[in-house]
């Protein structure tokens, strides 16, 4: 019974399993496959929002996010921001996890100046703050209060052309919600959904959030949805920026196969050494 | 005293946030808008550093008993002293290259490549130890095959049908049971806030007096 | 403050990707066997981001409350909440670390009262009302079955789920009992739903490292 | 209606107040203070609480564990003092009870050095319930790591180090809960998993033998550690769940009849 192929793949070393994942992954990544992506609604709609919003919209920019969470949430930020400076919105950075707002300043400064965003007049980042629920009801009143009139460097808020019809988070026209884990998108719902400030609020959470997310969306506390890197891609060939995300989608779709043949072939072999087990038992 | 206290402060800070919400009481608005706001920011942020405190005890005590990897936890506290001096007193915070700069190479790849690491442990479990051992963890591995299938490209490629059950199973089974669960989770919350408010619930405050 | 040289930075940018990518390969090493590399990298980490917290929490929280509210504005009074978040600190020593339940209190007593505001009934009644949707849909063109057997399968399921999380006395009995297994059915493909979007966040992160380690380090692509 | 209100309420919230908030709470607050009221001021039995089949599965480990003469480990996970922590520590004095009992070893890693007194108090206190407070080891409370992937290789360096025979998870978990998993499926142990992080859920369904689901463990701690007011607020919640449930299925069947009555009563503004 020892040598059958079922109790030698049982018996499988975890680190050949590793290596043969990497290198499947890795062909589609270097070479890429094309596959064609489809358009899914949740997507579309979050697109529709933020296309029909007028030129001199206010979008606030919630960058809830740690460095652990770059691979799904650099791609939708960098994407979002550079279509929603096409469309003529000025963007206000914030986020109340540490890496956050640090993150988002590292990855849009390149990615906004390419496009001849000016910071202070197109976008500006807040920078972190230690507690999110005080800072955000305290926004309801006054931004520049609430941020102590300083931005991610120390620069003055009021000194910068975007807060001159800036004051509190009601004259924010939507919010968009980066959304890796917790604190997130319900507490951006509690703040300033509850209260009326805010009504329109796009959600970016990574696959893994998709889970808890979906039911804001069905009770309309939040417009769209661009869920995880396939949201992202989906949200790029929108705006016609192919970038980052579309690039790995042949990856993904490969890495989610190999690992539905490693699901179904372990419980198969469990299966069969069940039955030998059963089988020698009976036997002897 | 030294348990009423905290209470009477939560009970304090929690009532005037109450009041504040729904009534037009100007004495209470103003506390709240202008005070209480402000002063959980403000002493949220300065009690920041007693995580580094517990971190930098643990690893000193390390250090000075030569326990195991103590060179390891010299190191640590060398990078904790070295970036923490370049972001403290170096030009500003992000404007500071310097700092920045090890920042974006060393944190950054390292803290995601932390977590692409459970990409690993995945595959592995889901090799050597996911198994259908009853009919419920059999419906559960069946949808999360659907679900995979019909979220990437690939399985769009392979058969139409997939992103439509996929998207059909998420809506109409998944966001419901998880309102559902939220439901439960959130009448949870309350009643322990409302414990917390009139200071009841005490076990946030340890065991001895 | 001391300014660091645009040179000197200029001169470290070709060593900014191989460091990312030795952090990298570093932290892939513990596949292979846990060894002192990896616990390099794993110090490194722990290291960094507890002064990051730090130093940035002082610089977007500590440092502008100073400049703008207390200098510039003299709002003085806010000397009383540093106080009582330095109280904090005396949580290790223990005579005095009754002192730190204070703070505690206060943020616990804080939270407690915003939780139990509107914010946190709004969407909850919300998603309440948006569970009542109508079995039978009639639309301009007729009767939609479609829409009939989503809305019926979706309120199914929220009563269903949120009847079986009810501990404390029997709802169905008798021979309606046989609706719990049914609801538990329904939380397992939930549950389902939840482990394909946990696998799907997990590969991506990895196709991220990989990009990295492939297109940003090797330039392969 | 909302003139009337916007008096002494607040003008912009009485607007988006609606009556259903005002109803909610105030009718919750009255549920949940009777419940309270009757667990600790009265002597009234306290309902009885649907049995968790998670709860026979916990026996079951611990008697494998004896037979086979090999420890058990209790994980209460990645989060400091929380309500799912707290549980956890109620569900562990049960297990340290029956441990000390079988004369069976219990290793409990903890990650969070201010949940380790508390800890070894409710270990400590069963082995005197038990009559054997000599049988109490306070070196097998563990404190690791408080980082997450330090406290993880840790508690993988006890499950392969001390061959345990059964895995307990409670509490409340994040991407740890995998890996621990994995590990305990391939040391062959028996492994209960009672977590509260619904993004782990489905991965200890496919890797353990038992796993309760979300709020059962907070049924799990009430049912064993006997606590009255544990057990009132259940009630309480469960009252208002059936509340709830009797709305949806009042407005389903208002609305089969073409009526929205009850979404608009619930309409906040």
């Amino acid at each position: 019974m020892e040598n059958t192929i079922w109790h030698r793949l049982s018996k499988l070393d975890h680190r050949i399993i590793y290596l043969v994942y990497t290198i499947v992954v890795a062909f589609p990544l270097i070479f890429g496959l094309g596959l064609p992506l489809p358009i899914t609604d949740d997507v579309r709609a979050a697109y529709e929002v933020i296309k029909g919003l007028p030129p001199g919209s206010i979008m606030y920019l919630g960058c809830d996010l740690g460095a652990t969470n770059l691979a799904e949430c650099k791609p939708p930020i960098v994407a979002i921001c550079k279509f929603a400076y096409e469309l003529g919105h000025k963007i206000v950075v914030s986020g109340f996890w540490v890496d956050g707002p640090s993150l988002a300043y590292i990855w849009m400064e390149p990615a906004m100046n390419e496009i001849g965003a000016v910071y202070g007049e197109d976008y500006v980042n807040l920078g972190y703050r230690a507690s999110m629920s005080s800072i955000l009801d305290q926004s309801r009143y006054s931004i520049i209060e609430a941020f102590s009139d300083r931005d991610i460097n120390g620069n003055r808020l009021s000194e910068m052309p975007i807060f001159q019809n800036l004051a509190k988070a009601s004259e924010f026209t939507y919010l968009v919600t980066i959304n890796p884990g917790y604190p997130g998108t319900a507490d951006y719902i509690r703040a300033w959904r509850s209260t009326g400030d805010v009504s329109l609020i796009i959600d970016v959470p990574t696959a893994g959030m998709i889970t808890t997310n979906g039911t804001h969306l069905q009770a309309g506390l939040t417009q769209g949805m661009i869920g995880g890197l396939n949201g992202a891609a989906q949200f790029e060939a929108l705006i016609g920026y192919p970038a980052k995300a579309t690039a790995s989608m042949d990856a993904q779709g490969v890495g989610i196969f190999i690992i539905i043949a490693f699901l179904v072939l372990g419980n198969i072999s469990f299966i069969q050494l069940r039955k030998q087990n059963e089988l020698t038992k009976g036997g002897s | 005293m030294k348990r009423t206290l905290p209470l009477v402060l939560g009970f304090g800070a929690g009532l005037v946030m109450l009041l504040d919400s729904f009534f037009n009481i100007p004495f209470v608005n103003n506390l709240a808008q202008r005070y209480f706001m402000r002063s959980i920011t403000v002493s949220v942020a300065w009690a920041v550093g007693i995580g580094s405190l517990n971190l930098l005890r643990i690893h000193f005590r390390n250090i000075s008993q030569r326990r195991t990897n103590w060179m390891f936890s010299a190191w640590l506290v060398f990078v904790f002293g070295f970036m923490a001096f370049s972001g403290f007193f170096l030009v500003g915070h992000n404007q500071n290259p310097f700092y920045t700069f090890f920042y974006s190479s060393l944190q950054q790849n390292l803290s995601s490549t932390v977590y692409a690491l459970n990409a690993y442990y995945m595959v592995s479990a889901c090799y050597r130890s996911f198994r259908v051992r009853s009919m419920e963890a059999g419906a559960l591995l069946v949808v999360a095959i659907i679900v995979m299938i019909g979220s990437v490209p690939l399985g769009a490629y392979i058969w139409g049908g997939f992103p439509l059950l996929q998207d059909w199973i998420s809506k109409m089974v998944n966001d419901a049971a998880v309102r559902a669960m939220s439901i439960g989770v959130t009448l949870g919350s309350l009643s322990q806030s409302m414990r917390n408010l009139v200071g009841v619930e005490r076990s946030y405050l340890g065991g001895e007096e | 403050m001391i300014t660091v040289p645009d040179s000197v930075v200029a001169a470290l940018q070709p060593l900014h990707v191989w460091l990312g990518a030795l952090a990298t390969l570093g932290m892939l090493s513990l596949l292979y066997r846990e060894n002192p590399f990896y616990r390099f990298c794993e110090y490194t980490y722990v290291g960094s981001a507890g002064a990051h917290t730090l130093v940035t929490t002082f610089a977007n929280t500590i440092k502008p409350g100073i400049q703008t509210q207390m200098i510039q504005n003299g709002q003085w009074w806010e000397i009383l909440p540093i106080c009582l978040g330095l109280l904090i600190y005396f949580q290790p020593v223990k005579r005095y670390s009754w002192l730190s339940r204070l703070p505690m209190g206060y943020w616990v007593g804080y939270n407690a009262g915003y939780a139990l505001t509107m914010r946190t009934a709004m969407p909850m009644l919300t998603e309440v009302r948006r569970s009542i949707l109508p079995p039978i849909v009639i639309t301009s063109s007729g009767f939609d079955l479609m829409a009939s057997i989503n809305n019926i399968v979706f309120c199914t399921t929220v009563v269903l789920v949120m009847v079986y999380f009810i501990f404390s006395r029997e709802v169905l009995k008798g021979r309606a009992a046989v609706l719990m297994n049914v609801s538990r059915v329904l939380i397992m493909m939930a549950l389902g739903v939840g482990f394909g979007n946990g696998a799907i966040t997990r590969v991506s992160l990895l196709i991220g490292r990989l990009d990295y380690l492939f297109a940003d380090w090797l330039g392969i692509y | 209606m909302s003139a009337m209100l916007s008096g002494w309420l607040k003008t912009d919230s009485a607007s988006r107040l609606g009556l259903a908030t005002i109803i909610f709470f105030i009718s919750y607050a009255v549920v949940v203070s009777i419940q309270y009221y009757r667990a600790t001021a009265t002597t009234l039995p306290m309902p009885k609480l649907r049995r968790v089949a998670g709860l026979d599965a916990i026996d079951e480990a611990i008697g494998r564990a004896t037979e086979m003469g090999r420890p058990v480990t209790f994980n209460t996970g990645a989060s400091a003092i929380s309500a799912a922590t707290l549980a956890a520590i109620a569900v562990m004095g049960y297990v340290a009870h029956q441990t000390a009992k079988f004369d069976t070893r219990l290793i409990v890693p903890m990650r969070f050095h201010e949940v380790v007194p508390i800890a070894l108090s409710t270990i400590q206190m069963a082995h005197i319930e038990v009559g054997k407070p000599e049988t109490f080891r306070p070196d097998d409370v563990r404190y690791l790591s408080s980082d997450q992937f330090g406290f993880t290789s840790g508690c993988i360096g006890i499950i392969q180090r001390e061959r345990v025979a059964a895995q307990m998870l409670f509490g409340n978990f994040v991407s740890e809960a995998l890996i621990l998993a994995e590990e305990g499926s391939i040391a062959g142990a028996m492994q209960i998993a009672g977590q509260v992080n619904v993004a782990q859920t489905p991965f200890l369904i496919a890797a353990c033998d038992y796993t309760l689901l979300q709020e059962e463990l907070y049924v799990a701690s009430a049912y064993l550690s006997k606590n009255r007011i544990r057990i009132g607020m259940i009630a309480a919640q469960d009252a208002f769940k059936l509340i709830l449930v009797g709305i949806i299925m009042v407005g389903i069947i208002a609305s089969a009849f073409g009526s929205s009555i009850v979404s608009d009563l619930l309409t906040l503004y």
